[in-house]
């Protein structure tokens, strides 16, 4: 399982979360939509993602749900 | 004739801009005119529609229902008028965004990559006129000066320049 | 794998009618996880008033009510006085809280009526498109100021926090910001502690929270964010106003 | 028999309320129904009810709202101007069919006009307690003992129908005091599983409300209200008939006018003129059915009113001009005597 | 000619009042008027006039309330939620005998309702824009144009009789854009010298007040102002005929509803009916007399609304019985179709 | 001889119908000696409210305007916005400023409305026969608190001029009595300035006059003034709460 | 026999309390009976007037307007309402306070010095009831028994020290 | 002309001027009453009063008007 689960349909495109990553690994969707007409959020490299959970903090539209591996 | 003209698409594609253009030509044409836009939160974000009468009667109701020209310009609003439609009326859609062909026979269909037009010709946020240039094509719903007239008097005071770029647009609408 | 962040369970799993990038889902979700926390969802009557988040009837899981704009507290107070041990939290913008509402906010607040209130700053009429709110900013361009708010024309601004506090039935008064992952971090605190002073029974909690209306504001998302930031917390400042704490 | 007591009209008004269960009382002062806040603010605290004195009549009216919304019985009273600022609230109870009791003991206006006694709420009450299309139930008391037994049969049928009730009485009747037998209503407050008081982790929450953005789901909604007040309109019409076996004028009056009629009435008939009296008891829904019978039997309908001649509408639109409809009214504040209705009634019998 | 303009129902309504030389407005936003409120906030401070946000609509119809009593030309508009919490200083502007102009351009309702076009408040504006016995003129607008004439009229018969004057318009008048010839009204405001604007110590005080304790005297204000209203009933009812003179059925409707029974009315001539409608302009005083000309020429009337029936009473009352009166509505912003309505005329045409 | 205390001409030569001992009387005094000190009668405006003083339009000799029940400073808004030079005031109780006309009262203060209102604090609803009125005091017996105003179930009383301190467009709050000569001067004197205030638009400018009602305390008018000084005036202490003073 | 009565004069004098007895007395009888206040500002310092009615059949009106016994406490109130008295009416003056006499001659006047009496019997403030002895007297409006009892429930509970002093001046009443 | 005129007519007999009068000069009237029902005021002895309008000052009504003797 993936350390960020994006629910792409509920995301509105707003950029939020892109703009408080800190690990800048966030970016929205340059190729089409989701069936709403937004340009969906996505991560370009998830291994530099440190789970801090920036990202779903601040996403109004619960879009984003993270975990972190086990130490 | 009366054209009963129902316009659709996303907020912020200029859907009710377009319909105020149109209602203006009609406006200079000396003819009756009306224009209605949908209104309240579901414009937020959501869709946008609105429609325009142009006619030589009074008019009676301003709210489109069964429209006899329709300019859709997203998939959610193409699906919700389409049915709505007039037998023998006129249909243009923009094939950039959607996707879908009108399954209905009794109606004229026209596909206008709009939007993709629009970016190409550097006129992003034009598509909407294009679709009213194919319109006029189509149509002749009002005079070519009365056209123009309506674009000037639709720009706001400090977006003159913008004029230009529409005309523009319908340009090359009208020509395809 | 651990969970570190999901949906809370006292949010429904819908989609909000909510702009792009609006703050009210960001203070909905923390609403719902004070409530989670304090495994209150089965007692808790939430009270949507009118105003963008009007529709937050179908965004929370606990039950809820519809007021009338700006009477919120006032349907809140009959649910309370009907149910003491019902929690009762009332939802509300600027234009509800602070305009419309002032009577039924200040008197259910001296009364020290034992609800918690969440208030939504966002210095605009959001749900009408836009018009001049009470806590619009001086200069601020609205639908209704188009030559930005002139104080000495329109009046001056209201600092709900501060007027509050002056009135001995409150518990709490804070303000807070969504602006940020760390101030998101302060206003959840603030949030749970105005839930658990109801639970507590030690009177009125509030906790203002400023927001952004990217859409009347004519800023993206993010752009607002800063907005916020640069303009509305110098006129608001965050902090906390009131806690009567460990006294009852 | 029980015991017949001495009561103000508002203070037994106050106890029915009470004795019917509801316990929790909004309120606001105002003349001539203050005696309803007092005697519930001494009452209330007592027995575990409560009573709150809002801050103005919009408060109360919404606090209302909420604890009905919650599921208790509750109500709240005023006097006209008071009524006006519950407008607001008590279409919002309408449009999200929370049922609770609103009193109105009216008093001479427009604007803040006096203190004394009137009808001349008549229109507000049955047409437009507020925006939109709904109905309120109204009751009309006309005697002590009768305002007790409508406020039971008004929390009845309000938590029947889901719809809100009110008590449409005037400064007279509410200051006045008359005997009263203080009987336990029949019927205690109806199961309300539809109720915002916390779902406990039992059921899927529930939603109180009024906005449908959607103009057809909100058409939908007032039509099935609709169908109620259909039904409402069949079965809960109720009027007193007085002397009308034979009457060839009927006088229609409600609430305290109605006692002055009925003494004109009967002198009427001591100088020979067949007068009777239709005492609607409901004014929404209006007892049309009774005053409808009558149509081919009197020679003519008069409706005697505080007011400049509102309910005369109703007697109209009921008789639908089979026979003429006549008015005598008056207002301020200023109590017909029988003497005058008498000269009225000997008018029209001539 | 003076050139046409397209504008929104909305805008004209506002540009209108500026031209009758209203320059004070004072409101709340509320969805579907809030262009009112735009267009006044830009202009008014332009020219020297107060557009005032107020805190709520209670606090704006009674800013409202003071300027006008003050002797200035003013108004405030709002949608339906707002007018119920306009009632209680609309009651008292009618008991102090202040004209202002109040404009509702109704939603859906009750509660809160939708914010699609309605015309439910029918009721609340031609019998209970608050407590008591009074009247408000009402003008029911159908085309941009005629909203722009009929503010000129309100704020000038307003003035004339010194009763308070609504416009009663729907969201889609007030949404709508439609040509419209922009013509300086003909009067100016008139003198007040009744006006609490100061006495410059050149007479004794002047009071603007609805309190009178005496019954009597209250009474007879009353009775002084319900012979103006006489007068009012006699001199300015309005209404447009429409394809009359030969009806069978005569469909009343009014505002935006009217322009879709036009619609439906030619059609079902085409189809062999003989339809006509009648349109209220003035919707208080009702044009009676208008449908009372009728009564022996058509064999049904048929009311038209966005409402459950609520102007259909005025029908029926002007009829009396005569000949059948139909009623035909949708609600809850749902805005019948020529189709519809076409059906209905139809029906009866039969 | 040399006049050392006349009838103000601002005050009609009239009866009232207060009760004896009514310091409403007194206050009414106090307000047409500062119209008559500042020359104004003529340009004068005043808004009477509902309460006991809702017959003060027969009283002053200005024009008069008689507002609904709360809603006063809206309607002398109404006038002032009009008629920027009138001089407006209004005239309220407590029940009328403080409950129903929380709204009115807090957003003129906040506008800054260039307006002078007396708000007579006399700890209960005179006119209606004596029930709890929002200044009510704790323990205080009325007709609607008969054990005793309980601050937990009925709430606590405002104190007004702390409340409206903490707004940005008031220019003066000032809280005096007329119990005792001494402070029934002081009282003129915050009066006076009111309306100076206005005239040199400064703002919104209250005097919140603490008063009695012997009738509904059930005291004698001489007892009534010894209950307010014992009890009142420690719950609300007279003094100057704002005043921009010079400052425009 | 209905009985109409008027009782009017300064509040404070115990108008309406003396209303309410003569009502309870009513209803020991099992008479129907009505008691209706003047209420408003006007009782405020200045005067206080009841109407109370008691009958063998269901009560009209409770408002008298004609009243058949008034009993007047103060001059205004004398002057208000005696006109009003119907033919053959009672009236009872309390000449303490009302120096003035009936000068019509179409009722029955009794003329009692109550306040006086009052004083001098240390019943202070117990006027009202000599005036109601003096009634109970002329007209023996209800029984003793009822009169009696009327006067205990009448009373507060935490007042019942004062029923001796009021069944006392209303003897006082009875014997003049 | 006298120091004090009191319009005995307006007077409601509340007493205030009597309880703040520093002379203590007047009081409420023993025998009988003015045409509205109450004991109005009245001056014990004029000569001791100082023209101090504490009288005036406190009375509700504008009952009492009062002069000095020019210096
Ligand atoms: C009585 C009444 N007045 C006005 C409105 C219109 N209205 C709806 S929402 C709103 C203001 C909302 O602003 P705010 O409370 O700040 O909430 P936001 O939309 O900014 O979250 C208004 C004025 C209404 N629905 N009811
Ligand atoms: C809308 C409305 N609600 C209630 C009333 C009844 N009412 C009249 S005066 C008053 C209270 C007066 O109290 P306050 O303002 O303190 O003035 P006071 O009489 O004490 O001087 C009330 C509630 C009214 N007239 N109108
Ligand atoms: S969890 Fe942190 S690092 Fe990972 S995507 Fe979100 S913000 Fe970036
Ligand atoms: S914050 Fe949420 S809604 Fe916005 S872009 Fe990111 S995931 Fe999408
Ligand atoms: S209008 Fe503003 S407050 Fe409303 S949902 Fe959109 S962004 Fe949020
Ligand atoms: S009731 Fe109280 S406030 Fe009113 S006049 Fe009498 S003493 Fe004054
Ligand atoms: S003026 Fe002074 S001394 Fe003279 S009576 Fe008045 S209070 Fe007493
Ligand atoms: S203070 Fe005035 S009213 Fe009171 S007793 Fe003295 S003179 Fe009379
Ligand atoms: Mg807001
Ligand atoms: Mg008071």
């Amino acid at each position: 399982m993936e350390k960020l689960t994006i629910n792409r349909e509920k995301c509105k495109g707003c950029g939020l979360c892109v703009s408080v990553c800190p690990k800048k690994i966030l970016r929205l969707s340059e190729d089409g939509f989701n069936a709403k007409g937004y340009r969906a959020v996505e991560v370009t490299d998830i291994e530099k993602c440190i789970s801090c959970a920036m990202c779903a903090t601040i996403c109004p539209d619960v879009v984003i749900r993270v975990e972190r591996a086990e130490r | 004739m009366e054209y009963k003209i129902k316009i659709a698409g996303f907020g912020g594609q200029g859907i009710l801009f377009m319909g105020k253009v149109i209602a203006g030509a009609g406006l200079a044409d000396e003819k009756e005119v009306s224009w209605l836009p949908s209104y309240g939160p579901e414009m937020r974000g959501g869709t946008a529609n609105c429609s325009v009468c142009i006619s030589d009667e009074p008019i009676g109701s301003p709210l489109v229902v069964k429209p006899n020209v329709f300019l859709a310009m997203n998939r959610p609003s193409f699906e919700r008028f389409i049915d709505s439609v007039e037998p023998d009326g006129i249909v243009i859609i923009d094939s950039s965004l959607i996707d879908e062909k009108v399954s209905r026979k009794d109606v004229k269909a026209f596909y206008v990559p709009a939007t993709e037009l629009a970016e190409e010709n550097e006129l992003n946020g034009l598509a909407n006129m294009i679709m009213l240039g194919k319109l006029f094509r189509e149509t002749s719903f009002c005079s070519n000066q009365a056209l123009k007239g309506a674009v000037e008097a639709c720009v706001p005071k400090s977006k003159q320049h913008l004029i230009e770029y529409n005309l523009k647009a319908i340009g090359i609408g009208e020509n395809l | 794998m651990s969970v570190v962040f999901e949906k809370p369970k006292a949010l429904c799993d819908v989609d909000t009618h909510y702009c792009p990038g609006c703050t009210h889902g960001i203070v909905h979700r923390l609403v719902a996880e004070a409530i989670d926390e304090l495994g209150v969802e089965g007692r808790t009557v939430g009270i949507a008033s009118v105003g963008c988040s009007v529709m937050s009837y179908n965004y929370f899981e606990c039950d809820m009510i519809q007021a009338p704009h700006g009477r919120a507290p006032a349907v809140a107070t009959g649910v309370k006085r009907a149910h003491p041990d019902n929690v009762v939290f009332t939802y509300q913008g600027d234009g509800d809280l602070a305009a419309i509402g002032t009577a039924e906010t200040v008197h259910s607040a001296t009364r020290g009526e034992n609800i918690t209130v969440i208030f939504i700053n966002n210095a605009i009429y959001g749900m009408t498109g836009g018009q001049m709110a009470p806590t619009t900013l001086p200069g601020q361009v609205t639908q209704t100021t188009p030559y930005g708010r002139d104080v000495s024309y329109s009046g001056n601004p209201i600092r709900v926090c501060e007027m509050l506090s002056t009135l001995d039935g409150v518990a709490l008064a804070q303000r807070v910001a969504v602006d940020s992952v760390p101030h998101i971090k302060e206003a959840r605190k603030a949030i749970v502690k105005a839930f658990k002073n109801q639970i507590d029974k030690k009177g009125f909690s509030i906790v203002e929270v400023l927001s952004t209306c990217p859409t009347n504001w004519g800023l993206s998302p993010v752009e607002a964010m800063q907005w916020l930031r640069d303009n509305m917390i110098p006129y608001y400042p965050l902090g906390v106003y009131k806690d009567i704490g460990g006294k009852q | 028999m029980s015991k017949r007591v001495l009561m103000k009209g508002n203070e037994a008004l106050a106890e029915a309320a009470i004795q019917a269960g509801c316990i929790h009382f909004f309120g606001y002062p105002i003349t001539p129904q203050t005696e309803v806040a007092a005697y519930m603010s001494k009452r209330l605290p007592k027995i575990g009810g409560v009573y709150l004195q809002a801050e103005s009549e919009l408060a109360a009216s919404n606090m209302l709202l909420g604890a009905a919304a919650s599921g208790i019985r509750a109500m709240t009273s005023s006097s006209s101007p008071g009524i006006s600022l519950k407008t607001e609230a008590i279409s919002y109870m309408a449009g999200s069919d929370v049922p609770a009791l609103i009193v109105n003991v009216q008093r001479g206006g427009p604007g803040l006009g006096g203190i004394q006694p009137s009808q001349a709420d008549y229109f507000q009450a049955t047409r437009a307690l507020g925006h939109g299309d709904f109905q309120v139930l109204v009751f009309a008391p006309a005697t002590v003992q009768e305002i007790m037994d409508l406020v039971y049969l008004a929390f009845d049928r309000a938590e029947e129908y889901r719809v809100p009730a009110m008590i449409l009485a005037d400064g007279m009747l509410g200051q006045m005091m008359e005997p009263v037998v203080i009987e336990k209503p029949q019927t205690s407050p109806h199961e309300k599983p539809w109720a915002a008081s916390g779902h406990q982790n039992k059921r899927r929450h529930n939603i109180i409300n009024s906005l449908y953005l959607q103009a057809e789901e909100l058409e939908n909604r007032v039509i099935e209200r609709y169908k109620r007040y259909e039904i409402i309109k069949e079965k809960e019409q109720r009027a007193e008939e007085y002397l009308m076996e034979d009457a060839e004028i009927a006088v229609v009056a409600y609430g305290a006018t109605s006692r002055i009629v009925k003494a004109a009435v009967k002198e009427a008939r001591e100088q020979g003129v067949k007068a009777g009296c239709i005492r609607p008891i409901t004014l929404w829904p209006y007892p049309t059915d009774t005053i409808a019978k009558y149509v081919n039997q009197v020679k003519c309908f008069l409706s005697v009113e505080m007011s400049m001649g509102q309910m005369v509408e109703d007697v109209r639109l009921a008789v639908n001009g089979a026979v003429p409809v006549e008015f005598y009214g008056r207002t301020g504040g200023v109590i017909p005597e029988p003497g005058e209705v008498l000269a009225k009634i000997m008018e029209l019998g001539r």
